[in-house]
């Protein structure tokens, strides 16, 4: 079980901000994260409709689309940041 | 060090400067800059909303590169979050450092990979309405300047 | 505009960049240099001599410029003269902008005329020993990279 | 009669802050105003040996070497600035 994060427009999108979820096999990328994500609702496709708008951090540190999942404690799926 | 920090709470950038140079002798030059909310186009509140475990990671990775890069003797970073008002303070860097150079630096640098790589998210309010703030390319160019070859 | 002054009393920094953003909402970005004064070599006080006519006619020319050169809100510059002892602040540069860039910019671009274009100079005491600093070859190149073509 | 001011070591070593002078005619530019003003005593001689080090302002203004002296009120003679 992976603890999934969502912050700022991904969370409204997809009405939560936090899941616990049981990753299926095969996931072999980030990106592959992102497909399989997207077909668990309307509002999880809705958020992640356009990934060029999508950052997603493992474990704390942001990781590119074609990065490896691993075994991870979290991951936190996001719009660009903005703060400063 | 550099100390980070995030906190809903207002912060006072003038104490958080003088505590950087109280009793000693040896910085020469403080820099601070402080981020504000400004009102463009009717905006009526920022809202700030960050993922608290990575924000205080990566702040205090940022922190340590900018400890590596430069000859620095101190330095504070706040950065608040939740609703703020207009002319509220958002963000507080101060440097201190022997040499001005360094400290302009550093304080530039500390800027630019907050606004690119802090996970904090604003949201705009306008009166009733509210939205996201996009990121800003201008900031990804901004922060791309300090990338080693 | 940018307010100039030179004074021998002490500043309060807080409260100069305090006041740049005080009721107003446009404001952006407030970044702040104050210069100390650094023990260095057994230093025991710092003796600022200036030319006052001369002085407040260059401040203000110099801010002039920057304010010309940048989209900038707001600002103050003090000098102060006399003796200072190690820790004590010499000079501030205040400046308020809606963008970081700017204020960053033009808060260096000050540091750099004043310290290669105001009419102070420096004497070192060291116990009973005194001695006039010399001008910087590095402070006149950070002054040169603001010139026009 | 023209203010000459004098700062720094410039100051110390002519011995005075300050001094008002009539010029000699036949002062073209501000370095035959400083070969004149060194004849005037071994304390403007030492002030003024290291031309290099020698900064000059006619009316508050900074002026090269080779500038003309004009008609001014107040002429400065100082070593390079050490502000900020």
């Amino acid at each position: 079980m992976v603890d999934l994060l969502y912050f700022a427009w991904v969370r409204e999108r997809i009405g939560s901000g936090a899941e616990r979820l049981a990753l299926p096999d095969g996931l072999a990328s980030v990106a592959d994260l992102l497909d399989w994500l997207a077909t668990l609702s309307p509002g999880h496709a809705a958020a992640l409709a356009d990934r060029g708008a999508i950052r997603v951090a493992i474990d704390e540190a942001f990781v590119a689309a074609d990065a490896p999942i691993g075994t991870p404690r979290e991951i936190a799926i996001f719009p660009p940041v903005t703060g400063g | 060090m550099i100390a980070t920090a995030t906190q809903a709470e207002p912060f006072d950038t003038g104490a958080i400067a003088a505590a950087l140079t109280a009793g000693r002798h040896d910085v020469g030059a403080v820099v601070t800059f402080t981020g504000h909310v400004r009102a463009d186009d009717g905006l009526t509140a920022l809202v700030l909303e960050h993922y608290p475990a990575m924000t205080d990671r990566q702040m205090a990775g940022i922190a340590a590169e900018a400890w590596a890069r430069w000859p620095l003797l101190g330095g504070t970073i706040i950065h608040r979050y939740g609703r703020l008002l207009p002319g509220e303070a958002i963000v507080v860097v101060a440097i201190a450092s022997a040499h001005r150079g360094a400290a302009f630096e550093a304080a530039e640098f500390l800027m630019d990979w907050l606004k690119t790589r802090a996970p904090f998210w604003k949201r705009e309010e306008h009166g009733n309405a509210s939205r996201w703030v996009a990121a800003k390319a201008s900031d990804d160019e901004a922060a791309s300047r300090w990338e080693k070859p």
